[in-house]
C-alpha cells in the first residue's frame, strides 16, 4: 500500500465559489491533493476554510464548482458520497455522540439497518488503534473521554472507513503539545501508507512541521500556495494576514505587591482530574504570572477559585492582604478581578445576545443600571467603545455574537473584561483557535495591562506562549504546582520535565 | 432541504405568509364542511361573524383571551428563562382558590381585591416554586413535575369543592359559595359582559415587556435561559433568577384563574379552565414569548374558537370542528411565522 | 298544527353520556314528530356554556334545553337577557319567577326506581354489592342512595363498596374499579358508569343499570335498571309554549314514578330468576309510590363504604 | 396495614397491574423513542385518542382485531408524519407542535365518530380481545391468575417493549436512533440521514402511543368515548424520564404507576377509603411519581439534542 509522494492526484477542488447571503465565504477556489501528501490550508479566521472542507465533505452545497475525488464527480451535498468515495473529516468541532461508546461512534452508520458483526467491528478497531498509535479503549463512553482521546477517535472513525483522504479542521487546537506529538506521528505513519491529508491550524510551527505543501486562503479566495520548505513561519504569517506580523514581546519588569495570594488551597478530585493540592500562589502587581502544564491537572480548580466560581474547600485565599467574606464571580468582578474565560463560546458569550447585552454581562449590575432599570444608552455606548477600541469586526453593536469569529468573540471578551481597569486579570486559553493576527492583538493587551500594574495569571498549554509572555512561569502536574521559575531561567526542556511531575518529589524533599 | 435565515424579510412577506395560513385555515374549514354535507362557501362567513361580526361576538372573544393573556404571559416569562412550566393550570386553579377563601366574607371590603390579587399571585408563585427548587437543588425535571402537578391540584380543587369549601347553598353541588359583590371585578363598560380582568391582563402584558426589555431582571432571564454556564460566569445569580422567574410566571399563571373567578364566574368549579394552561404555551409560543404579542395571538386563538364553534351550530356541523380549526389554524401560523424569518434552500 | 318550535339542547358532555342521552332522544322523537326544530352542541365547556346560550338566543332559538349544574349563575343572567326564549334546564335550585320568569328546572329525580332497583337487586346479592360512580354530585348521589335504601328493605345488613373514578368518561377506569369490589367479594354491581357491566360480565356476577337499558347488551348480566324519562318533562315543556304559558317552574317533579318520568326496567332475560316475594314486594312498593302512599327519600349525600 | 399486604399478595391485584400498565407500557415505548431520536412528542395524549378511535373503528367496520391493531397503527404513523415534518426538517417548536397535534388528533377523532356515527345515545360495542387461556401456565396456582390471564395485546405490549429495546441496544438502527438524540452532527457526519432517522423514529414512536391508544378500545374495553385516554398520555412523558430514556426502568415505571393505580382503586373499600378524601387516592399515583423522580432523578441522562433542532449547515 505503500505510494510514493506526488504520483497519483486524488483529490481536485476546481473553483469552488459558496456564497453566504452577501458573503461570499469561498471566491474561486481551486486545490489539489496527490497520494500520501499532507496540505496544509491556511487563513485568517473566517478565511472560508472550513466552509471549503465542508463543501468537499457534503455538508454544505457549492454555488459554483466541483469536486473530484480519485477521478470521480463527487455528488453535492452528500456525505454519505464523500464518505463512500474515501474521504474522511474531523470537523473543528467534534461530530461524536457523548452517550455512545467508543466503538458505537465509530461503526455508526456503517452497517446495515438491522444486522450487526460485533466481533469484527471491534477488531478492526484495536487493529487501527494498534497500528496507528490511537490509544483508546473501544468499550469507554465518548463522554467521559478527554479531547486528547476524543480526537483520536475522530480520526479512528475516518480510518475505520478505508479513508483515503483525510480532513483535519484545526485537530490541534485543544490538544497539548504532547497530544499533537503524538497526532503528527500518526499522521506520519498513515501517509506513509499513501493516506493524504488537507491539515488546517494557526499554529504555524505545526504546519512547518508537517506539512508539504501550504495553500493560504484570504477573504475567501487562494492568495498563495508554497512548499514548506521554501518559506518560513513569517512568511506563512504575512501571506495570511496580507503584510508583516510583528508578535509581541514582553520585557522583564519589577514586581510590585502582592494583590492575590492563595494559601494552602486544596480541593477534591474531579473525576479523573485531580483537585488542587496545597497550593500556594501569590500574584504580584506589574507581574504576568504564567501557568504551565497539561490541561486537566488543576488549572480548572484553580480558575474557578481566583475567578470566584467556587471557594476553596481547604486553604485560604486573599485579596490585598484581607480574606473575602463571600466569594462569588460577582464579588470577584466587584474587587477588580477580571476574567477570560476558558471557553468563550460557553462559559464567555451569550450566542444570540448581540454584542452590547455581551459586553454588559459582567458590569449591568453596577454600571449599567440603576435601581434594577437597565440603561441601554449607555451600555450601547460602551460597546460602540470596546468595537472601536479593540478592533472588533463586525457589522455593528446589534448584530448577534454568534456570528463574530472567535477572534473578533475574544477581543470583545477581552474588551469588555479590561474595561474596568482591573487589578488582577485571570486569562485562560487566551488565544486558543484564534489566527496569529488575532493572537498578537489579545497578547499585546495583556502586556499592555501588567505595564500599567495589573496582576495577570495566564494558563495556557503553549509553552512557547508562557515562556514569551510571562515573568514568572509555574507548572502545575497532578494538583501540584511547582515553585516560580523567573523569565528565562528555564528551557522549554526543564519545563516539561516539571509538567510530566518528574521533578516535585525532589522540590518537595528540599 | 435546508433552512436559510432571510436578513431582512420583505413587508410583503412578513403579512402575506400568516394571511395565507389564516387563507389555508379556512381552506380547511371548506374541505371540513363539505364532508360534513354543509354548504363550504356558508362557513367562511359563519366564522369571521361568529368571531368578531357583533358586539356579543366580539366581547365573546376578548373574554375568552383574558384567561390567556395571562396563561401566556406566565409561559413566556418562563419559557424565556428556559424554565420549562408546563403546570400553567395548576397555579390558574391556584389563584382561583384564592380568590374564593379571600372574595367569600373574609376580607371586607374595599381591600378584598388588591389582596387577594396580590395572595393569588403568590400562591401560584409558591406552587411553581416547589419543581424550581426540585430542579435547581436537586436536578428534578420540571415539566415532568410541573405536568403531574396539574392533576394533582385538580384533584384537591375538586377535594375542596367537596369538602371545606363546598358552597353550603350549592344544592350538594361541588362548588364554592359565591364571591362576595367587593369581590367582584367590575365590568369595564356596565352592560357589557367585558370585566376588568381583561384590562389588567393588558396591563400585565405591558409589565411583563418592559420588565423583560428595560431591568435588570429581564436581562438575567433572558442571560440564563440562553446559556446559564455564562450567566453564571459573568456573575449572574442564577438559581435566583430562576427562582424570580417562577414566581412571575406563576403569578402570572395564578391571576388567570383569579380573573376568571372574580371578573366572570364569580364562584369556583373544578372546570373553571378548559385547558387554558396548556393554551396558554401554544400562545406563547405562536407569539414567540412576546409579551405584546402574547395578547394579538391569545386574540387570535380565542377568536378562532369561538368564530369556528359559532360556524359549527350555523352551519349544522359537529362542535369538534372548532378544535380542528382551532389546531390547523396554530400549525399553519407558526410555520407562516417561521417561513417569514427563513427560506427553504435545497441542500 | 302549529309551527314546529325551535329549540336547542346544550349540553356540557357529549350525547352519549346516559343522563344527556335521555334528553335527547326525548328531543329527538319531538322533531320526528314535527313539533320541535331541535339542533344540539354537545362536550360545552362550562366556562363556554353561557355563549352558546347568548348565540343561540340571538340565532332565534325558543327553547333551551340543557344543563347549568356547573355555570348556575352567569346562565340565569343569559336567561334574564333573554326574555322570550323559554329555558328548560337541569339545575339543583328552584325556578326563580321573580328573577327568571323564562327559566324552568329539572333534574333527573328518580330515585322512585332506582328504590326499586335496589329492591330487586337485594334479592339477587349475598349482601355485597359494588357501586362505581364518577363524581359525587347530588344527581348521583341521590339514586345511589335510594338504591341503598331499597336494597336494605330486603338485606338490612348488605355491605357496599362505593368508589368514585373522578371522570365520567373512563370505562377502563371503572371496569378495573369494578373488578377490584368483585376481587374484594361484591356479587352484584350498580352500573352508575360504563364499563362496570362488562366487568361484572367478565366475572360472571350480576349487575343493576342506571339511567338507560343495558340488558340488550349484558343478558346475562343485567338484571333490571332504574330507567329515567324525559319524555314528560320536555313534553309539558312544550305544551306550555304552546299554549303560550311556559313560566318558571319546577318541572322535576315530571321525573318522578307517577308522572311516568322513570320506571324500573322490565326483566326480560331475568324473567322468573327473581324471588316472587321480591317481586311482590317491588310491585307492591311501585303501588304504594304511585298513590302517594310512600315517598322514597331524596338523599343527595355522598354515599360512603360500609 | 393488614389489609395492604393482603391486597400487594392477591393475584387479582397483579392481574390488574399488569392489565392497567399495558397501553401505558406500549405509549411510553412510543414516547421514548421519539425523544431517543431528540424529539420530544407531546401529541402523544391525541395520537392515543386516535388509536383508540380508528383501532375500534375498525373493528366495528368488520375487521378483525388485529386488523384494528394495524390501522391504529398506520393512523398513529400518519399522525407522526404530521407532527415530524413540522418539528423536524422545520424544526418548528415542539411544544407548540405537540399541543396542536394533540388538539387536532382529539378533534378529528371525535369528529370522525359524530360524522359516522351521528344517530347512536348509547355508544356501540364490539367484541373485544379475551384474555389468552395458556395451557399449563394459565392453571398455575398463583401465577396463573396474576400473570396468565391477560389478552394477546397484552403480551403484544410487553414484546413491544423487549423488542424496542432490542433494537436500540442492539441493532445498528438503534444505535443510530440514540446517536441522533444525542447529537445529530455526530449523525450527519458518518453520513445518516438527520432528518430520516427523527421522520422514521417519530413515526414508528407515535404508531406505538396509538396502539397503547387501541388497548383501550379492543382489549381494556369494548367501546369508543371521546375522552377516555383521560390524560393518560401526560403520564407516559412522566414515565420516560422516570424510566431515564431506558425502556426497560420505563416498564418498571409503568408497572408501578400501574400498582399504585390498582392499590389506590382498591384501599377506597379498606377502612383508610371511609375516612380519607377518594381524591387523595386519586392522586396517589402522581404523588408517588414525583417522589420517585425526585429519588432517582440525579442520574439521568437526558438525550442532549432533545428539543434542539437540527438544520444543516447551520452552526
Ligand atoms: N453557516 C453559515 N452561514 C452563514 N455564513 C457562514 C456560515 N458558515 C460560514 N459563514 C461565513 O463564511 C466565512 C468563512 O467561514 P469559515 O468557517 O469557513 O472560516 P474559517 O476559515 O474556517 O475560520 P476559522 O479559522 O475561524 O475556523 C465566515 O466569515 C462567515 O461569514
Ligand atoms: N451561523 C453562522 N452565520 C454566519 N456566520 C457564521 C455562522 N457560524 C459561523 N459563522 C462564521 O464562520 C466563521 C468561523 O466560525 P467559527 O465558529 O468556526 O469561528 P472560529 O474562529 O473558528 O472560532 P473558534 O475557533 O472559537 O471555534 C466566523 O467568521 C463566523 O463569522
Ligand atoms: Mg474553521
Ligand atoms: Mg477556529
Amino acid at each position: 500500500m505503500t505510494g510514493e509522494k506526488g504520483a497519483e492526484v486524488v483529490l481536485r477542488l476546481d473553483r469552488i465559489t459558496k456564497r453566504f447571503g452577501a458573503l461570499t465565504a469561498n471566491d474561486g477556489v481551486s486545490l489539489t491533493l496527490r497520494r500520501g501528501e499532507v496540505v496544509a490550508l491556511l487563513g485568517e479566521n473566517g478565511a472560508g476554510k472550513t466552509t471549503l472542507m465542508n463543501i468537499l465533505f457534503g455538508h454544505y452545497v457549492a454555488d459554483e464548482g466541483s469536486v473530484e475525488v480519485f477521478g470521480q464527480p463527487l455528488p453535492p451535498g452528500n456525505p454519505r458520497a464523500a464518505l463512500a468515495a474515501g474521504v474522511g473529516m474531523v470537523h473543528q468541532h467534534f461530530t461524536l455522540a457523548g452517550n455512545l461508546t467508543v466503538l458505537d461512534n465509530i461503526r455508526l452508520g456503517t452497517e446495515g439497518l438491522w444486522s450487526r458483526s460485533d466481533a469484527g467491528a471491534r477488531e478492526k478497531v484495536e487493529r487501527l488503534s494498534r497500528d496507528f498509535g490511537l490509544a483508546v479503549h473501544p468499550d469507554a463512553k465518548v463522554g467521559r473521554l478527554s479531547v486528547g482521546e476524543r480526537q483520536r477517535v475522530e480520526i479512528l472513525k475516518a480510518l475505520y472507513r478505508d479513508a483515503r483522504v483525510l480532513i483535519l479542521d484545526e485537530p490541534t487546537a485543544v490538544l497539548t503539545p504532547q497530544e499533537s506529538e503524538a497526532l503528527f506521528a500518526t499522521l506520519r505513519k498513515a501517509t506513509g501508507l499513501g493516506l493524504s491529508v488537507i491539515f488546517i491550524s494557526h499554529k504555524l510551527h505545526e504546519v512547518m512541521a508537517i506539512a508539504d505543501r501550504c495553500v493560504v486562503l484570504r477573504h475567501g479566495r487562494v492568495v498563495g500556495e508554497v512548499d514548506t520548505h521554501a518559506t518560513d513561519k513569517a512568511a506563512l504569517a504575512a501571506l495570511m494576514v496580507g503584510g508583516e506580523l510583528s508578535l509581541p514581546r514582553a520585557e522583564a519588569r519589577a514586581a510590585g505587591a502582592v494583590l492575590m495570594r492563595i494559601a494552602g488551597v486544596s480541593t477534591p478530585n474531579r473525576g479523573a482530574s485531580p483537585g488542587l493540592k496545597m497550593v500556594t500562589l501569590e500574584l504580584r502587581a506589574g507581574q504576568i504570572t504564567g501557568l504551565a502544564g497539561v490541561s486537566g491537572n488543576g488549572q480548572a480548580a484553580l480558575a474557578e477559585i481566583v475567578g470566584g466560581l467556587a471557594r476553596p474547600a481547604e486553604g485560604r485565599l486573599s485579596l490585598h492582604g484581607q480574606e473575602p467574606k463571600v466569594w462569588t464571580p460577582g464579588e470577584a468582578l466587584a474587587r477588580g478581578v477580571a476574567r477570560i474565560p476558558e471557553d468563550r463560546h460557553h462559559q464567555g458569550s451569550i450566542a444570540d445576545f448581540d454584542l452590547t447585552e455581551n459586553a454588559v454581562l459582567e458590569g449591568y449590575r453596577t454600571r449599567f443600571s440603576r435601581r434594577g432599570w437597565m440603561n441601554w444608552r449607555a451600555a450601547r455606548a460602551f460597546a460602540e467603545g470596546i468595537i472601536k477600541g479593540y478592533d472588533v469586526r463586525c457589522p455593528g453593536p446589534s448584530t448577534r455574537i454568534r456570528l463574530l469569529s472567535g477572534g473578533n468573540m475574544q477581543k470583545l471578551i477581552l474588551g469588555r473584561a479590561m474595561a474596568v481597569g482591573p487589578d488582577i486579570i485571570l486569562a485562560n486559553q487566551p488565544v486558543r483557535g484564534l489566527d496569529v493576527g488575532a493572537i498578537a492583538y489579545v497578547q499585546s493587551q495583556l502586556i499592555a495591562a501588567r505595564d500599567r500594574g495589573a496582576a495577570v495569571l495566564l494558563i495556557s498549554e503553549d509553552l512557547d506562549e508562557i515562556m514569551g509572555l510571562s515573568d514568572i512561569i509555574h507548572v502545575m502536574s497532578q494538583g501540584r504546582l511547582s515553585p516560580g521559575f523567573a523569565r528565562g531561567t528555564m528551557t522549554a526542556a526543564e519545563l516539561g520535565l516539571w509538567m510530566a511531575g518528574q521533578k516535585f518529589e525532589g522540590a518537595h524533599a528540599a | 432541504m435546508r433552512l436559510e435565515p432571510i436578513a431582512n424579510p420583505s413587508a410583503a412577506r412578513r403579512l402575506g405568509l400568516p394571511a395565507l395560513a389564516l387563507v389555508a385555515t379556512l381552506g380547511v374549514a371548506m374541505a371540513l364542511a363539505l364532508v360534513a354535507g354543509a354548504n363550504p362557501f356558508a362557513v367562511l362567513g359563519q366564522i369571521a361573524t361568529g368571531a368578531l361580526g357583533s358586539k356579543l361576538a366580539v366581547l365573546e372573544t376578548l373574554n375568552r383571551a383574558t384567561p390567556l393573556i395571562f396563561t401566556g404571559l406566565a409561559v413566556a416569562v418562563a419559557f424565556r428563562a428556559k424554565l420549562w412550566n408546563i403546570g400553567a393550570e395548576a397555579q390558574l386553579y391556584a389563584g382561583a382558590i384564592v380568590a374564593v377563601v379571600l372574595g367569600t366574607g373574609a376580607l371586607g371590603s374595599p381591600l378584598v381585591l388588591p389582596v387577594s390579587a396580590l395572595a393569588a399571585m403568590l400562591a401560584g408563585a409558591v406552587l411553581l416554586l416547589g419543581p424550581v427548587l426540585l430542579k435547581t437543588r436537586l436536578g428534578v425535571d420540571e415539566v415532568v413535575t410541573t405536568l403531574l402537578l396539574n392533576f394533582i391540584m385538580l384533584l384537591f380543587v375538586s377535594y375542596l369543592l367537596e369538602g371545606p369549601m363546598k358552597d353550603p347553598l350549592g344544592m350538594g353541588w361541588p362548588k364554592s359559595p359565591a364571591l362576595i359583590p367587593e369581590a367582584r371585578l367590575p365590568r369595564i363598560v356596565e352592560g357589557l359582559r367585558l370585566h376588568w380582568g381583561f384590562a389588567l391582563a393588558i396591563l400585565a402584558a405591558v409589565i411583563v415587556w418592559v420588565i423583560q426589555t428595560r431591568t435588570t431582571l429581564g436581562f438575567e432571564i433572558r442571560a440564563v435561559g440562553q446559556n446559564p454556564e455564562a450567566a453564571r460566569f459573568a456573575g449572574m445569580p442564577v438559581n435566583a433568577v430562576l427562582v424570580k422567574t417562577a414566581l412571575l410566571s406563576g403569578g402570572l399563571a395564578a391571576l388567570a384563574g383569579w380573573s376568571e373567578v372574580a371578573g366572570l364566574k364569580g364562584h369556583l368549579s373544578s372546570d373553571l379552565s378548559p385547558g387554558f394552561g396548556y393554551t396558554g404555551i401554544i400562545v406563547a409560543m405562536l407569539a414567540l414569548l412576546h409579551p405584546l404579542g402574547v395578547v394579538v395571538t391569545a386574540i387570535f386563538v380565542a377568536g378562532i374558537f369561538v368564530g369556528s364553534g359559532a360556524m359549527s351550530r350555523a352551519a349544522g356541523v359537529p362542535t369538534y370542528i372548532a378544535d380542528m380549526l382551532m389546531a390547523t389554524a396554530l400549525l399553519f401560523m407558526v410555520l407562516a411565522i417561521l417561513l417569514t424569518r427563513v427560506r427553504v434552500v435545497r441542500g | 298544527a302549529q309551527e314546529p318550535i325551535k329549540m336547542a339542547g346544550i349540553y356540557t358532555v357529549p350525547v352519549e353520556q346516559q343522563w344527556v342521552s335521555r334528553i335527547h332522544i326525548a328531543a329527538e322523537a319531538l322533531k320526528a314528530a314535527g313539533t320541535v326544530d331541535y339542533t344540539y352542541t354537545e362536550n360545552v365547556a362550562n366556562t363556554d356554556y353561557p355563549r352558546v346560550m347568548r348565540e343561540y338566543c340571538e340565532a332565534g332559538v325558543k327553547l333551551i334545553v340543557g344543563e347549568i349544574f356547573g355555570a348556575e349563575a352567569e346562565a340565569r343572567e343569559v336567561c334574564a337577557e333573554y326574555p322570550d326564549v323559554a329555558f328548560l334546564l337541569g339545575s339543583s335550585f328552584m325556578p326563580d319567577a321573580a328573577a327568571n320568569p323564562n327559566l324552568a328546572v329539572f333534574d333527573n329525580y328518580i330515585q322512585d326506581a332506582a328504590y326499586l332497583s335496589g329492591i330487586v337487586a337485594g334479592g339477587m346479592t349475598a349482601g355485597n354489592i359494588g357501586m362505581v360512580g364518577g363524581f359525587p354530585i347530588p344527581e348521583v348521589n341521590r339514586l345511589m342512595n335510594a338504591f341503598m335504601a331499597g336494597v336494605r328493605e330486603v338485606k338490612a345488613d348488605a355491605k357496599f363498596q362505593v368508589s368514585f373514578i373522578g371522570s365520567w368518561f373512563d370505562p377502563p377506569k371503572a371496569k378495573e374499579t369494578a373488578f377490584a369490589m368483585i376481587d374484594g367479594g361484591a356479587d352484584l354491581m350498580y352500573a352508575e358508569r360504563f364499563g362496570v357491566s362488562d366487568a361484572a360480565k367478565e366475572r360472571g356476577v350480576l349487575a343493576i343499570g342506571n339511567v338507560i337499558d343495558t340488558q340488550a347488551d349484558y343478558p346475562e348480566t343485567v338484571v333490571t335498571s332504574a330507567l329515567w324519562h324525559f319524555e314528560p318533562t320536555l313534553n309539558a315543556a312544550v305544551a306550555a309554549i304552546q299554549a303560550g304559558t311556559f313560566t318558571a317552574d319546577n318541572y322535576g317533579v315530571y321525573s318522578f314514578m307517577n308522572a311516568g318520568g322513570c320506571s324500573l326496567a322490565p326483566l326480560g332475560t331475568f324473567e322468573g330468576k327473581v324471588p316472587a316475594e321480591v317481586m311482590a314486594l317491588v310491585a307492591e312498593k311501585e303501588a304504594a309510590i304511585k298513590d302517594g302512599s310512600f315517598t322514597v327519600t331524596i338523599d343527595d349525600n355522598e354515599p360512603k363504604s360500609s | 396495614m393488614s389489609e395492604i399486604v393482603d391486597i400487594l399478595i392477591s393475584a387479582s391485584f397483579w392481574a390488574a397491574v399488569i392489565r392497567i400498565a399495558s397501553p401505558l407500557i406500549l405509549a411510553t415505548m412510543g414516547e421514548l423513542i421519539c425523544e431517543r431520536a431528540g424529539v420530544l412528542n407531546l401529541g402523544i395524549e391525541g395520537i392515543m385518542v386516535i388509536g383508540a378511535f380508528t383501532g375500534w373503528m375498525a373493528v366495528y367496520q368488520g375487521m378483525p382485531l388485529w386488523g384494528g391493531v394495524a390501522v391504529a397503527m398506520a393512523a398513529g404513523m400518519l399522525f407522526g408524519l404530521l407532527h415530524s415534518t413540522l418539528t423536524v426538517p422545520f424544526g418548528l417548536s415542539q411544544h407548540v407542535v405537540g399541543l396542536g397535534v394533540t388538539l387536532f388528533a382529539t378533534a378529528s377523532a371525535s369528529f370522525a365518530y359524530r360524522l359516522m356515527l351521528p344517530e347512536v345515545t348509547s355508544p356501540p360495542k364490539i367484541e373485544p380481545f379475551q384474555p389468552l387461556d395458556i395451557p399449563v401456565l394459565s392453571d398455575l396456582p398463583w401465577l396463573g391468575e396474576a400473570l396468565f390471564s391477560q389478552t394477546a395485546l397484552t403480551w403484544a405490549a410487553f414484546a413491544v417493549a423487549g423488542l424496542v429495546a432490542f433494537t436500540l441496544y442492539r441493532t445498528p438502527l438503534g444505535l443510530a436512533v440514540r446517536a441522533v438524540g444525542e447529537n445529530p452532527a455526530a449523525v450527519e457526519a458518518q453520513g445518516l440521514s438527520v432528518t430520516g432517522l427523527r421522520i422514521g423514529a417519530v413515526m414508528v414512536g407515535s404508531g406505538l402511543m396509538a396502539v397503547g391508544g387501541a388497548f383501550l378500545t379492543l382489549s381494556a374495553f369494548s367501546s369508543f368515548f371521546f375522552e377516555m385516554v383521560n390524560g393518560r398520555g401526560w403520564i407516559c412523558v412522566a414515565l420516560v424520564v422516570f424510566g431515564a430514556w431506558k425502556p426497560g426502568k420505563a416498564v418498571l415505571g409503568a408497572i408501578l404507576f400501574a400498582a399504585f393505580d390498582a392499590l389506590q382503586i382498591r384501599l377506597q373499600q379498606t377502612e383508610l377509603g371511609a375516612v380519607l378524601p377518594y381524591q387523595l387516592f386519586l392522586a396517589l399515583p402522581f404523588i408517588l411519581s414525583i417522589l420517585a423522580l425526585i429519588l432517582m432523578s440525579r442520574r439521568a441522562e437526558v438525550p442532549a439534542a432533545l428539543m434542539v433542532p437540527y438544520n444543516k449547515g447551520e452552526r
